[in-house]
């Protein structure tokens, strides 16, 4: 389905994906068709083009704040997740094999812990509070003397609450056990230091930054052995296989460069503009419900229930009127029913079925808001008017 | 991924609200997605002289309920009973596969309301 | 290092990798900063550019002839052999723990056939004769009722030895064995038809055919279950979890059509240039052997070596002449010692060390030949009078 | 990957061949890699007063072949006794990390050469 042709599109989505900014374009476009060369190559084609991941190596370590040597080359978010999780498993699978990580992680980190599971391992999923916040004892409380990782993301993805990253990696230096941070959601938006944090690995995605799609990083602490996912080749010093992606790493590179220019002020930015769309809508629209409001959240998201509809319906009618939004993650889009992070936080199922994600972008202006403020209360009347949940409160609605 | 009538049913939905002297009511939840529809029946000699819906769920269950309404207004109990959600996809000309079930909801809606109506008659 | 600037530069070693083709780089344009939406997502964003994903799946489809949803979409080869061997050996670890594959194969597969060996599964690695050459029946005969897969290579990336892959088919099928070919090297070249070579399982990379680095595919037979090698969201029907690649996967597609409308004409372009490359070399340079020579091989590439002289210091002097070529697999260039597919096939250490691989592409011309036969008798003939074992043959090469 | 100075060494190597009326000769051969050196030694006075290489090996061990001839000769045996392979790379203005033990085959094949010399006169 698509936004009518004459109405201004405004995407906030961007938790979902971003657009490739031009100049991280502009700086891929030569490594398509000229330096082509695959950087294993000794020739001319090959030493074009190595500098040029090492360049990229190094703007996503100082992003980071870790040696570039620390920095391996993936091809998603959901790769880095996979690597940091089965990799421990199977080395450190002498040591213990108990995980703890949380119920509101994203699938490729749930998922994966699932399919761990059936292969005999331990997981811990900690519950969170209604706004979607950790207990720190309980996680603390929760490790044992198998305990080989704690896996908790940086940033929910669907509700944008930040957790304690800070707080866990010295919880998990003190118990020595290995801390594996999901920070998809999170780099370029609030600063990542990976040694302030004391965290031991911690993915990332391109395209949630600026970069393209089909590349992202996975930060390993010097000291800390992963099996590899992919078997192969000597790429990445034998810790990921595959010719390297060249003009998507040097995206990656640029865009990690920009996201730590722009870190100073485009989150600034970014949280009023959320502020007033959370209190618009709330002012305007009746029983509605944010989703963590309590909690500390990324600048950029706004998650909100709108009693007595369903968020699909809704979704489609702002796509027509031109908004890009999402209904949890973009992942799931396609399954009916509840959102796992939002069950989690214990939301009523049938209020967890009208949930909508609003994720600003760096592009996102005033005006925008103001769009959706237009757009939005029209639309949730229209549907309340037709929600047999929503009969008998027509008056309360109208108070 | 939805058809134009699709959108046009979801946009602008036929017979939606309530009958506050229907003959008989029928409400029908899918116990796969939670969408909910309620059906009001206003019946003339065993036909359905008039219809109104509301319905909780996705476009793909909205735009369903008000085509159905549209496809049983005028029709005999015996018609509406035999009106399947594969006429009603259909009618829509087609819904995604993946949003089949959701057609589901305005057939079996229907029924409800007829059987409600068909026993409170015995 | 380079070739001097006033050098013509060829490049002779796209077996290691090739240049995105402009049409396919034109193709994938659109897709980084405008219709840069998450395929998975239903608002315009999504919808505008999951037909453009669905479209790449059918094109890729086509030229391996299968169906679209028997396509699944991966990052890099790589990526694809560990999936279909890992994802294999997960699955069926009730019918069985045997594999049989070659000794020959690329490091993506041996080495994840050497880590799954270490995790207990059984892996027969069948030898090859001198020139490259697989004993079919004593494939057949190392089949076991244990045996889950058999993984053979289309076509060996350092020597472009074929293997033949419809005979390995019917008696996989014979023995209800899974069946996994790495085509790497064999899509674009030759045609690779998986119903005609009954493979159930089969993987390709992007940027051996003028896609971009990044991107691949796996064949997945529809009635062969493969765990998952990412897990997470629900893309590619839960078979591979991560944000689609979508430029890449675009340039996949593209890339496909055009290796399907070019399969009648461009291998047959480049054969007769590499018959003129070995016949020339083999004139002008006495002591030089042809590696696979009497095998069916890729028709883009010849394998030599050179008596008396290390690969990678020829390899040197071509790079400044402006030749790029390769001493085996790009991905061990920098490592020393003789590739495992020369001393595979017999080939003495010292002379496996002098080995040197050059690739045609869609591009080479009859000029880059003449160039490479200019430039190739003076450098070996250089290298030759200062080594240690060439000494006392000086006269042979004088006659 | 290579500075300036190994490209200059591997495409001009210095005192390459062979010597027929060698005082001492002495071959080296990497464990490592199979890289192999041949020195030949023209002595006088205890002074290196020719040297020259024949060397099997990747650009770095020619070039290290060539650079560590240059920097022997003319010096005294105990000078060439003392020249260590960081020396010779260094003198090549460094070597690819993975490539520094071929700057051991020339060092090596030198102190070979020098010792046989020294056994020769004993
Ligand atoms: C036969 C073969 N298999 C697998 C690969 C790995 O492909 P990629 O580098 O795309 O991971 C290659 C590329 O070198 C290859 O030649
Ligand atoms: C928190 C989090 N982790 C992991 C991922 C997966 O990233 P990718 O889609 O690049 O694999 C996402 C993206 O949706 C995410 O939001």
């Amino acid at each position: 389905m698509k936004g009518e042709r004459d109405v201004k599109r405004i995407y906030l989505d961007n938790n979902a994906t971003t657009a490739v900014r031009p100049e991280v374009l502009q700086g891929m476009l030569p490594f398509f068709c000229e330096a082509f060369g695959n950087p294993s190559s000794v020739h001319w084609a090959g030493s074009q083009v190595s500098p040029a991941i090492e360049k990229a190596r190094g703007q996503v370590a100082q992003l980071l704040n870790c040696q570039p040597t620390e920095i391996v080359f993936t091809a998603c978010g959901s790769e880095g997740d996979n690597f940091a999780l089965k990799g421990t498993v199977d080395v450190l699978r002498e040591k213990g094999n108990h995980i703890i990580t949380t119920a509101v992680e994203h699938p490729a980190v749930l998922d994966t812990c699932r399919f761990l599971e059936k292969k005999g391992v331990e997981i811990t999923y900690l519950p969170v509070d209604g706004e979607g916040r950790l207990d720190l004892d309980l996680l603390e409380r929760s490790i044992t003397p198998r305990t080989i990782l704690i896996s908790v993301m940086w940033a929910n993805n669907e509700t944008g609450v930040v957790f304690p990253i800070h707080e866990i990696g010295v919880v998990a230096r003190r118990h020595k056990v290995r801390f594996f941070c999901d920070a998809v959601q999170a780099v370029g938006r609030l600063p990542v230091d990976v040694q302030k944090a004391q965290v031991d690995l911690l993915s990332l995605s391109g395209h949630k930054i600026g970069a393209p799609k089909g590349v992202g990083a996975l930060f390993v602490r010097k000291g800390n052995p992963l099996t590899p996912l992919i078997h192969g080749g000597h790429q990445e010093r034998r810790r990921r296989a595959g010719t390297h992606n060249v003009p998507g790493i040097v995206g990656l590179g640029i865009a990690c460069q920009k996201a730590m220019d722009e870190l100073s002020f485009v989150p600034g930015r970014m949280e009023p503009l959320r502020e007033c769309l959370q209190s618009g809508l709330l002012t305007l629209v009746p029983e509605i419900k944010v989703n963590g409001a309590s909690a500390p959240r990324l600048p950029n998201t706004l998650n909100l229930c709108f009693a007595g509809i369903e968020g699909e319906a809704l979704l489609l009618h702002l796509d027509i009127a031109g908004i890009a939004a999402s209904s949890g993650s973009a992942c799931t889009s396609d399954d009916h029913g509840m959102s796992h992070v939002l069950e989690a936080m214990g939301v009523d199922p049938l209020l967890g079925q009208s949930s909508v994600r609003f994720s600003l972008g760096r592009d996102t202006v005033a005006e925008d808001i103001d769009r959706v403020l237009e757009v939005v209360p029209g639309v949730v009347q229209k549907l309340r008017d037709m929600s047999p949940f929503w009969e008998g409160r027509a008056c309360r609605r109208a108070s | 991924m939805y058809s134009e009538k699709v959108l046009d049913h979801f946009t602008n939905p036929r017979n939606v609200g309530e009958m506050t002297n229907a003959d008989a009511t029928g409400e029908f939840g899918s116990s796969h997605c939670g969408d909910t529809i309620k059906v009001f029946l206003k019946v003339e000699d065993n036909v359905i002289q008039d219809i109104k819906f509301k319905t909780f769920g996705c476009a793909a269950a909205i735009a369903s309920s008000s085509i159905m309404t549209e496809m049983v207004r005028g029709k005999t109990l015996e018609d509406g009973l035999q009106l399947t959600n594969d006429m009603v996809a259909e009618a829509l000309d087609g819904l995604p596969p993946e949003k089949m079930h959701c057609s589901c909801l305005a057939a079996d809606g229907l029924h409800k309301a007829i059987q409600n109506y068909l026993n409170g008659q015995k």
